[in-house]
């Protein structure tokens, strides 16, 4: 084990899979984005740039072209940038990717995955600010993967890599100087295993992405009143372990769950909608949902802040249904 | 299933465009049969491009194809019974019954994939391309598509990465427009290669009915692509078939008589003008026959024998059950 | 009241608009589709022939073009045909239309109306068969009607043709020969009201577009055997009358939602977590959903028809969650 | 608000041009005294292209912006305080805050909307012509935007729709690509104007740093638009500023000194180049110094009275409170 950043265990999951088949092609530029940690890829450009294609501004072709490099063999990592710039690529994702091995009877496989950073950025607005997670997870045929961790981000991304289906890699800049423990030999993580990042027994806080981090500050502050709550990343959105939501619910009764997107129809919808369908008789307490509130993103400081749905949202909603 | 034809074989050429042709017939009463087929989109009146262009391929090379495909699918050599199964719905179809018309694929035999997405196919193929030329190989991949498909965005920014990349891609655009008829090309340009021609890819324009000038054209093409000189923009001007667009299906220009390649007289009915004027079989047949390279009766012979087989391919696709409603969540994932 | 199909009622709020307001202007063709109902659209055409541009396949820019015009002072409807196809606009949707009036401070207002068929149509296969509405109703500022009969595709379009707001209105091609009554003179109905189609004391189906018509199906063959179902259509997804739908689960007791798209994070999980957020303790059963399964939309007529939420599953469904 | 230059008004363009660089100065030291300004993409060095252009257009023209519109928002004659403090997530912005610098508007002078989405404003431009003329309308609409725009298919698709529609849309394309530096366009075009060309849109391309110049052709322009002759493409080639795409606030090529434009051997630092040959500001004042229009105390004077007036804007800004988050959820539907 090792400490390292989000950024650089990212990196790694990178370069392993480009070591490992000289196959891999990468497309897209500033995959550490444009911070201080950006310089974390440079290992990367220096061993494989020249594996690395820098595409215009073309979102729509840039997907199209890894989905058909990938249909013909040749594994695929698209960066995109801002999750919001994939809105011009969504009918190459949803109606390329996301169909092609069902709609060929299994001829075709799709080995790519998308990377894209979601969410409120300080100062992004209304049109760069996007969680598409939701969306996205309204399709078939597209994992999702929502990496948390430098070890989740690092073992999932090499499953995905080595795996054979188009995959949806959405995460949060802001996790990109988060540090980590990481094993030091290479290893995979798989799809569909929610990590319990904290038992509890009074309520279940269900959040993806950065939100995990904001649920868990809410459970230590929640710890020192005396609610025992536990906190629940599901990793990877698609496919999703319902199992260990729907029996954490049945266990603490209570559920509240968080997105940094906006609310209507969304992971949390689905999540609540679980415990509606396999936990009801089980519920303590109406269920909880803090999200973004449906407006789009206002530039203002304060009124962007006032759009983040983190710990103290997290702490007073978990009081409410408390009682 | 059967080779697709060599470069050069005109017999062979001739035969794959009866081939063809009489696919799509047959499509046509299969629809007529099986309401559920629905909407198709026949390339009949395209087969002079269509197996010329093939010709000019090589196996590993890479099709992607549009909503207009199935002329590509039996061209390359899948197998026409399970093309028609596929098209029915069946469990031996081509795609286990999962794409249907409109989305026919044979990996075996290089056709990749049909999105009916206009400039979905465009967008793939580079795609395709870039992917064997960063694996090195001497491939090259092909896209068809319509010239109403040069009005979408994806189109264009695809033509343009394949540009800059020298990515090794035949553009093929069959060019069936017709002044007033929709759907066609609405581009601003005065002609359709204008706009790859701005974006420096190496345009050729030929007359798509004619199969000896697209062989022509079509080998010039992929050699240069082989070459390494980047992807090449092919147009082949086609005149639309009256039944290009049909939402029930019908034979406008009545069954293919290709006796009527040397009876020119008995070319009757409301589309005379296309069969005489158009009908790029009609004219190759006519050509074949008139410069010594088949006789009537081999000319005749070969439709027979693509009839026959067309007949026990229908058979076995009528035979094949649908697939079992509880493999429904199967194949999602790989 | 005249009794009138669904097509008639749609083009005659079209010809109202055009009628009232002659900057009103129409992009698109083929407004009622190929089929059956087409003719129905002549009167339009006729009329109005030179306010309606039939334009080239793009729809980004077509999109682009409306919600400019808009801006602009121009009324307009843009009808796309198969949702499907909106997928290639999504950004012109989500990032101009739905944020224009709050990013500009109120300055900017977007009357359009966006059209579009959504839904499984006989061998649309994975490409042509999208119901987009959920991934669309989880953005801001962008109203979603989706109405059923012929009295509200008139009323409700002409409300929305009236107001100022982008508006996604989504139905299927099935709805169009469907009549009904519509009354004579102009009217307008509200959006944000749901139409409770049956009352019922036993249990609450909620569905939307066509699923409404295999809900009330349902719930006859239900009433059969003694299930005295409720069926409420909310007609408009944003706004949602949650009101409504809450309430009538709070006095059935028992909750099925039914989409003819994708489940997870659908509008059905969206009124599942309603229920579980404000009904949670009148729960006499799980909550059920019916939608369509998650597998791209084979083109196999017994597959196609097997991913359809129809009557039977609904039955089957209620059946199981009243034990 | 000052109205915007007259056309023909050297002295009034000029006084525009400095506006613009005096309120992009203005917006590096805000966002170096604020951090959650962020990520500014500056004006500087487009204002010839800018004020020119402004100076062609008339009340009621309607204007589309991309992420680099803050000189075009000031030069159209909204009022600095205002944009400022939008620039700031200040109550009093021009958008309430809600905006931002990436989405300034005044739809009381015409600047309908910016949009950050590369491609959008040309869209939303197209679509502005469109409804203008729908309403019978002289006035015109105009967008601008950058080199790598047209890499967007929404770019191509767009001037695809203007030009078969012939909309009154006038195409600004401020070319500032520079070599090897990204982000810049990646048109597989030998020139940008090749695809607008392609297009049938009437091209004119201009020294972007030469205000005169621009001003005679964005004259040409907007007259040949207004007259009902469809779509211009406007592209004005400029050198890069070298702080153009910054990620920390900085002066890379100092504080403006006007002086400069008469005391040319004080010019010196690491980018001396770009501030004797491609700073268009300094080269109008040399040019208006030279042909007599300004006296250097002229030109200093416009220079602090523009000066003046920012700081006072800048105090504007200052004092204006934020929002009330309790007005989070106002104003999302009309
Ligand atoms: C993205 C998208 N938009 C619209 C359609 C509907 N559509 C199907 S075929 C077609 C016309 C295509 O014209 P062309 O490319 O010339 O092909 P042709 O049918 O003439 O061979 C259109 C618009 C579609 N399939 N996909
Ligand atoms: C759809 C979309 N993709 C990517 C971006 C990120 N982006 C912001 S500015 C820019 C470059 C634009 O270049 P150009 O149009 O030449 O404008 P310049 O900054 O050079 O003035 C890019 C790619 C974006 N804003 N929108
Ligand atoms: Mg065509
Ligand atoms: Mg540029």
């Amino acid at each position: 084990m090792t400490t390292k950043t989000y950024a650089e265990a990212l990196i790694e999951a990178l370069m392993e899979k480009a070591a490992d088949d000289d196959r891999f092609a990468i497309i897209g530029r500033g995959i550490l984005g444009h911070g201080a940690q950006a310089h974390f890829a440079q290992p990367l450009m220096d061993a494989y740039g020249a594996r690395i294609t820098d595409p215009p501004t073309s979102e729509g072709a840039v997907a199209s072209m890894g989905i058909g490099a990938a249909m013909s063999g040749t594994p695929m990592f698209v960066h995109f940038g801002t999750a919001s710039f994939t809105l011009e690529a969504v009918n190459q994702l949803i109606h390329e990717a996301g169909v092609a091995h069902s709609m060929s009877g299994g001829q075709i496989t799709v080995p790519i995955v998308f990377h894209m950073y979601h969410g409120l950025r300080r100062g992004g607005a209304g049109q760069h600010s996007s969680s598409p997670q939701s969306m996205y997870a309204n399709n078939p045929g597209l994992q999702l993967i929502m990496p948390t961790t430098p070890r989740d981000v690092k073992g999932m991304l090499r499953t995905v890599l080595n795996g054979n289906n188009p995959t949806l890699f959405i995460d949060h800049g802001a996790l990109l100087g988060t540090e980590g423990e990481v094993p030091d030999a290479p290893y995979e993580i798989p799809l569909g295993v929610a990590d319990i990042r904290r038992e509890g027994a009074d309520v279940t806080i269900v959040a993806t992405s950065r939100a995990v981090l904001w649920a868990a500050e809410a459970a230590e502050r929640l710890a020192a009143d005396g609610i025992d709550a536990e906190v629940i990343d599901p990793r990877s959105v698609v496919p999703l372990d319902s199992e260990a939501i729907v029996s954490s619910v049945r266990k603490t009764g209570r559920l509240v769950t968080v997105d940094e997107g906006y609310q209507m129809c969304s992971i949390g919808s689905e999540i609540a909608a679980l415990a509606a369908e396999r936990a009801a008789d089980a519920l303590k307490a109406p269920v909880g949902r803090v999200a973004r509130p449906p407006a789009p993103v206002p530039f203002s400081p304060p009124l962007e802040e006032a759009m983040m749905p983190g710990p103290e949202r997290i702490i007073e909603t978990v009081r409410k249904i408390m009682g | 299933m059967t080779a697709p034809p060599a470069a050069g074989d005109r017999t062979a050429i001739f035969t794959c465009m009866v081939l063809m042709r009489r696919f799509e017939e047959e499509v046509l009463r299969i629809a007529q049969d099986h309401p559920y087929v629905g909407r198709q989109h026949l390339h009949i009146g395209h087969e002079a491009t269509g197996a010329a262009v093939v010709s000019a391929l090589s196996p590993g090379d890479l099709f992607h194809t549009t909503h207009r495909n199935h002329g590509y699918v039996v061209a390359l050599g899948a197998d026409p019974g399970r093309a028609f199964a596929e098209i029915m719905g069946r469990r031996d179809g081509l795609n286990k019954g999962r794409g249907g018309p409109w989305h026919l694929c044979d990996r075996s035999v290089g056709m990749q994939s049909t999105s009916a997405m206009v400039g979905g196919s465009v967008g793939l193929a580079v795609g395709a391309g870039f992917g064997l030329k960063q694996q090195g190989a001497t491939a090259i991949a092909v896209t068809h598509f319509g010239d109403g498909t040069l009005d979408e965005g994806i189109c264009f920014e695809a033509m343009n990465l394949a540009s800059i990349l020298s990515l090794p891609v035949l553009f093929l655009c069959e060019n069936n427009a017709k002044e007033g008829q929709r759907p066609s090309s609405m581009l601003a340009a005065k002609a359709l290669r204008d706009l790859p021609g701005a974006l420096q890819i190496h345009c050729i324009v030929v007359d798509g009915r004619d199969a000896d000038a697209v062989a022509e054209a079509a080998t010039e093409a992929v050699a240069r692509i082989r070459d390494g000189a980047g992807p090449v923009f092919l147009q082949t001007n086609l005149e639309r078939w009256p039944g290009s667009h049909q939402t029930k299906p019908e034979f406008p220009t009545g069954v293919t008589d290709l006796t009527l390649a040397w009876e020119e007289e008995r070319i009757t009915g409301a589309h005379a003008d296309w069969v005489r004027d158009h009908d790029g079989l009609r004219a190759f047949a006519k050509t074949l026959v008139a410069d010594g390279t088949l006789s009537r009766e081999q000319v005749l012979a070969i439709d027979r024998e693509v009839l026959d087989r067309l007949s026990d391919a229908r058979a076995f696709a009528e035979a094949s059950p649908y697939p079992e409603p509880s493999a429904l969540l199967d194949g999602v994932f790989a």
